[in-house]
């Protein structure tokens, strides 16, 4: 069967996420991405939503099955609030669904309670690596096989949390497939830079961190594969994408619905009017795009990933038009800071790349 | 309530027998019809008068949504129906073979779907039942005129009631009407149709105005003057038919005779919008799908191979277009998807409906487009069907409400504005 | 110095051009394309506006020198009346121009004075091949040096008039690089299909044409480079390409401003008038990348063949989009063959294949 | 007159001379403005204003059309001006060095520019003289209200004439004036600017009892009370004003005192925006081709190379994207060219004026967008300048009339409508 409606488990959840996202990390984001500082306190909050917990075994600490499509329903709720308190929040998903997905028991065991069953706490992923056509399966970052474990060389860009980080799952080419290796914090090699700066995601701390003939030992290696992984990100991406754009959406809506030009309300004027219409269209056609992709990867389905791929690009270019529109709605108001439309715009541009920030 | 997207078995078995139709009854012919314009494929529509009583449709009920009849069948009282999901998928299927000769399938069309929504009992039994005789019948609904396009307050055509003969006189001028000749010209090969025509029965009183009358093929005053040239669904006879004081059965009013000073029976027809439009998405979707699969294969069979996955600066230009036409095709087939599960579930859709339109008359016009730029000089050439679906495809963007119209329909929908204050 | 004007001798012929191209080739156009024949009375007189008389030196029976600028300015108007008709027009160009510019002395003396003396007569080339990725500069046809000559292989299509042509350019690679080869008609190997049928330009005939060992003297090889040949046929395709898409947007205009919708003109609502004020920038954009390509043509500069392909890239986007909006605002009345815009919007499409059809 | 396209020389000494400076008065700073926000980068300023006295401009000549200079000059009456041409060139060769400080570009801008075009001889010379001093200079155009942006006629600051004083008493609040800093608050490093400000003389007039008039910085009642925090051009300082009961001379205003009943002196206003679109264009050429550069740049740097040529079936998606993106410049460029061409040739260009802003505002969006998005991860840090101008580019759209008002202006000019036919 077809269907379009949550159930009332993932409703009451996703209720709490849209409250939570409208009313604590929407009120701090302006200040949050002015000041380049995101509060600890927020970020907790969103944590004890349980959305990770939710989405790990009891024996690991959680109290749920992970599934993807409550998770796109959470990430959009919240990247609707924040983007960049969004990733924070969802930053120690980073470490603990790769483990969960392509982990084996030991590593599940060892690594996942301690992050799961306390407070929020700086685990981390480093996936994305400095370069223009940066491809998660073919990464410049490799590991050579050596006795007792692995070396990792390369360079990894975006990396939220890594300089407080306690442990992060680093990708890398091992034999030229892409695998997650589980890397703890002040290993010998591993080199943190100062906080990169962005076009946007001011408020999010993001590093970049250099390998450099970095042994970890054999039990680092989660030997499943990548693609579920990478898929899970995707979804992801294009859910927080829905989120932002949904923003920007009915922030327009309403700046049109009150702004008066020529006698009329600018909503009222064609031009105006038909712009909605199509971000809306296109804001519904890539959730719906999202949902199933997610619902497919929920079901194992074989092609979830081609379909986790299509959603992340559809929801590149469809963000990217929405807030550019919204902006161009304010017009000159949308240009400035005090509205926030020109920062989900910057969010916007940014989703070509942000793939790898987030995972439900 | 539960998010899935999984097609239940009726919906997949309907699939499957009509691709059989599609590759075997269709498409061989696609190219032959679209080139005799005027031409009767009567092997399809044939071949379908009896395939879709085998499939247990049979009538309007096929073609047309027929929320009555699900409603009235207790075993399926206890699951949401899935009838509006089951026609998108037919439709879909169908459209992918010849979006034109799926048009001229019997069971009576947009003038059944007419009758089954404004009609009362007795006039659904005694206009409905031919569409489960012997013979292939049709019918059309007339509602478009030379001056009254997306406008239809515009509307000229009058009906005035003669008390003496208790007959409606209908007299004006519609055009645009498919399958206008198969409803109302004699064919030897068809059953007796009708036409639906609109028109006031009170001008001044604007929309509120506005009635429906079934008219039966033959009825003297009424001519079919002319079959459209088009640029595609060349199968489609999509006719212009004159009124000339014409004497219709009082009776055959579908709704009430009187004029309130509502627009209840305007809106009538409008929600008979929110009806098809999705299910008008739902063709141009399969027209996009047959130009995608067409291209994935002319590529293959040169030798190109799609890979998806990679970032798009590794793609090459073709690759990337390949994928944009999958993420439109596919956004676009959910859209439809939800729109008519929306309907199956008894949920408003005005707004979804409107959308899924906009979309896919968007997408098949840009997909079709892409398609025949890929190919080049094949794309372009009345050996393959790609130049075909180009022109069947544009269609979908202007009937049943053009995208602009759509777009003011959904932009109204969002902002919760009224035809007053966004015209 | 920059300049917009055409001189008083261009806008002489461009205005007898375009009085011709408005009631003669428009006014016949429809029934052409329906009834698949083009008036050869139509083509004579329009051979007669001498368009290729005045790009022929007096040497050859000429009575001018080439100028692209004045050729696109020509171009655009014809293509404005009726492409099919402005391309049988200018067909004896496709073998005259080239043998111009890429032709040695005794080719020019020996083939060019009896094309441009009398009236018209069907000489024309082939360039495109039936494969999807067609490239000028990298033909399937090869041409093989043999004693005393070359030996042509390979099959083309959209050949204009192939049937009765008396002599065609048929352009080749010799060694990997397209050359131009003079053919007469009749010579052996050479086999003309039926009559193609394409999209649109159903008035005008076109063929496919088979070269099986097809054997050429040495003097028919057209030593010159191809590609002058190839950027002139570029800023043709581009001239006419803004020829059909201004045709479709006048067209569209004056129906906007007659059809009534809601108590008004339909070019009143601002989606419609929005539509039209886009479709006018995007002919202008393309209309003026096409002159200065010509410009350059004639000025010989170094980057003219890399702009002619830049407006070229341009007009065929363009004159796509342009025709498709003509369609839509003339809604169900653009949808059918009564009035032109659907077979522009035909037309349009082709434009990314019909390179090498025409050049000026 | 004839069709050509090369610059005179006098246009490409100067686009060499920009160029210099661009690369190295404003590229090697652009980061460092864009990080603190407020900044003024002094260096720039001062050079700009001894280089332009250098550059025989100097004045608000340099920066904003001069038709009147290149009139009286006996030595250019013979040939057509290439007065805006040449502004343009510069224009577009400064954005591209740094659109945002360009904006800040001493010499008068929009406000000399103002005066320039609605001024009187005498008030020219009053208020124009400044931009010649040894100090940099600035004047600003004040329209904008916070409920008047493209519909100016909602503008609701007032001037009263104080008939005792002879002096306009004015009262209104005025937002997103550039340089509205620089030109009213005291600065030692600045000459004394002034601000034009747009008010009514007659609010039941409407368009008709617009006027504007010059306020000399440090006015009493004058205040700037906000600077705003944008997306982009962060270094040019867009100021709030609030004027609370102005005192100003009685010429200070620009135009007729009194008022006639026609739109005579707003359509002056509209007139100026005829002058100033293909400038504002013009900048927006400059960003995009700026970015545009900087992406054949990186990517060669990358080894990626443009193969221009061939058809589209055998390009990359990214070689695709670059020609589409140079398509957009060049065609952009093309239309400011002629838009400004037409200006020196005292052809009316409102359609072209605005075709040119439309043109623009759309390809340096875009243009800037892809840019960004192809370099990926790169594109997006702020280690590179590609990220900065997509901020900056934005603006190009929305200032000097949005995107959709300058459509509205073309649609209107296409179909011959007035403002009341074409809303």
């Amino acid at each position: 069967m077809y269907g379009f409606t949550p159930t009332e488990e993932q409703k009451m959840l996703i209720d709490a996420v849209a409250r939570f996202s409208k009313s604590d990390l929407r009120t701090a984001a302006h200040a949050a991405e002015e000041h380049k500082n995101l509060a600890q306190r927020l970020v907790n909050k969103g944590w004890e939503l349980g959305l990770l917990q939710a989405s790990t075994p009891d024996i690991y600490g959680g109290f749920g099955e992970r599934s993807s499509v409550t998770g796109v329903l959470a990430a959009e709720e919240l990247g609707f609030g924040d983007l960049a308190g969004a990733i924070a929040i969802m930053t120690p998903g980073l470490f603990v669904l790769p483990i969960l997905l392509a982990g084996n028991e030991q590593q599940k065991t060892n690594y996942i309670p301690q992050v799961i069953e306390g407070s929020w706490r700086p685990f981390t992923s480093a996936l994305i690596e400095p370069s223009f056509d940066f491809d998660p399966n073919a990464l410049k970052t490799t590991a050579k096989k050596v006795d007792n474990g692995f070396v990792l060389n390369g360079v990894k860009t975006y990396v939220p949390f890594a300089n407080q980080a306690e442990a992060m799952v680093v990708y890398a080419a091992l034999d030229g497939v892409t695998k997650g290796f589980i890397v703890s914090k002040n290993i010998t090699g591993m080199e943190v830079s100062d906080r990169i700066k962005l076009m946007s995601l001011n408020a999010l701390p993001m590093y970049r961190v250099t390998f450099k003939d970095v042994k970890v030992p054999e039990t680092s290696l989660l030997e499943g594969d990548f693609e579920p992984v990478l898929a899970g990100m995707r979804v992801t991406n294009a859910a927080l994408a829905v989120g932002v754009a949904r923003a920007a959406f009915e922030y327009a809506c309403g700046y049109a619905k009150e702004r008066d030009a020529f006698g009329v309300k600018i909503a009222q004027k064609q031009a105006i009017a038909f712009m909605l219409a199509e971000m809306g269209v296109e804001i519904e056609s890539t959730r719906l795009l999202t949902w199933e992709a997610a619902w497919k990867l929920d079901m194992a389905k074989e092609d979830a990933a081609h379909d986790a791929y299509l959603a992340t690009t559809s929801a590149s270019d469809m963000v990217m038009s929405v807030t550019d529109r919204a902006v161009q709605i304010l017009g000159g108001h949308g240009y400035i800071r005090d509205h926030p439309v020109e920062m989900w715009m910057r969010n916007g541009r940014g989703f070509a790349t942000f793939t790898g920030l987030a995972i439900v | 309530m539960t998010i899935e997207f999984e097609n239940p078995k009726p919906v997949e078995q309907a699939r499957f027998l009509l691709q059989t139709v599609a590759d075997n009854m269709m498409r061989p012919v696609s190219r032959e019809m679209d080139e005799n314009e005027h031409a009767i494929p009567f092997g399809y529509v044939e071949f379908m008068n009896t395939a879709m009583k085998a499939m247990g449709s049979g009538s309007a009920g096929s073609l047309a949504p027929s929320e009555g009849k699900n409603s009235d069948d207790p075993t399926r009282a206890k699951r949401p129906s899935i009838a509006y999901q089951l026609l998108a998928n037919q439709l879909e299927m169908l459209a992918w073979g010849d979006v034109g000769m799926y048009l001229i399938t019997p069971g009576g069309g947009l003038g059944a779907a007419a009758v089954q929504a404004a009609g009362s009992p007795e006039q659904r039994e005694k206009f409905l039942a031919r569409f489960n005789g012997e013979k292939p019948t049709f019918a059309a609904m007339c509602m478009t005129e030379p001056q009254a396009g997306s406008d239809t307050s515009a509307i000229r055509t009058r009906a005035v009631l003669d008390e003496n003969t208790r007959e409606w006189v209908i007299t004006g001028e519609k055009i645009f009407v498919t399958a206008g000749d198969k409803s109302f010209n004699d064919h030897p090969e068809f059953g007796k149709g009708f036409i639906v025509v609109w028109a006031s029965i009170d001008p001044s009183a604007g929309r509120a105005g506005m009635r429906s009358f079934v008219i039966e093929a033959g009825t003297p005053g009424v001519k079919v003057t002319k079959l459209e040239s088009k640029m595609g669904i060349r199968v489609s006879d999509t006719a212009s038919i004159s009124l000339d004081g014409a004497r219709v059965p009082f009776e055959n009013i579908l709704g009430s005779p009187t004029v309130e000073r509502t627009t209840t029976g305007f809106k009538g027809a409008m929600a008979t919008f929110d009806a098809t439009r999705p299910l008008v998405a739902a063709t141009g979707v399969g027209v996009a799908r047959a130009a995608l699969e067409e291209v994935k294969k002319m590529l293959a069979d040169q030798g190109v191979t799609i890979h998806y996955g990679l970032p798009r600066q590794k793609l090459s230009s073709i690759e990337k277009d390949v994928i944009e036409m999958e993420v439109m095709v596919k956004s676009a087939w959910l859209m439809v998807m939800k729109a008519v599960w929306m309907a199956d579930n008894k949920q408003p859709n005005a707004l979804e409906s409107s959308m899924s339109k906009v979309k896919s008359g968007d997408i098949v016009t840009k997909v079709t487009q892409k398609a025949v730029e890929i190919l080049g000089p094949l794309g372009y050439d009345r050996e393959f069907l790609l130049e075909k679906w180009f022109r069947d495809a544009k269609i979908t963007d202007i009937y049943e409400g053009t995208g602009q119209i759509n777009r003011l329909v959904v932009a109204r929908q969002i902002l919760g504005y009224s035809g007053s204050e966004l015209r």
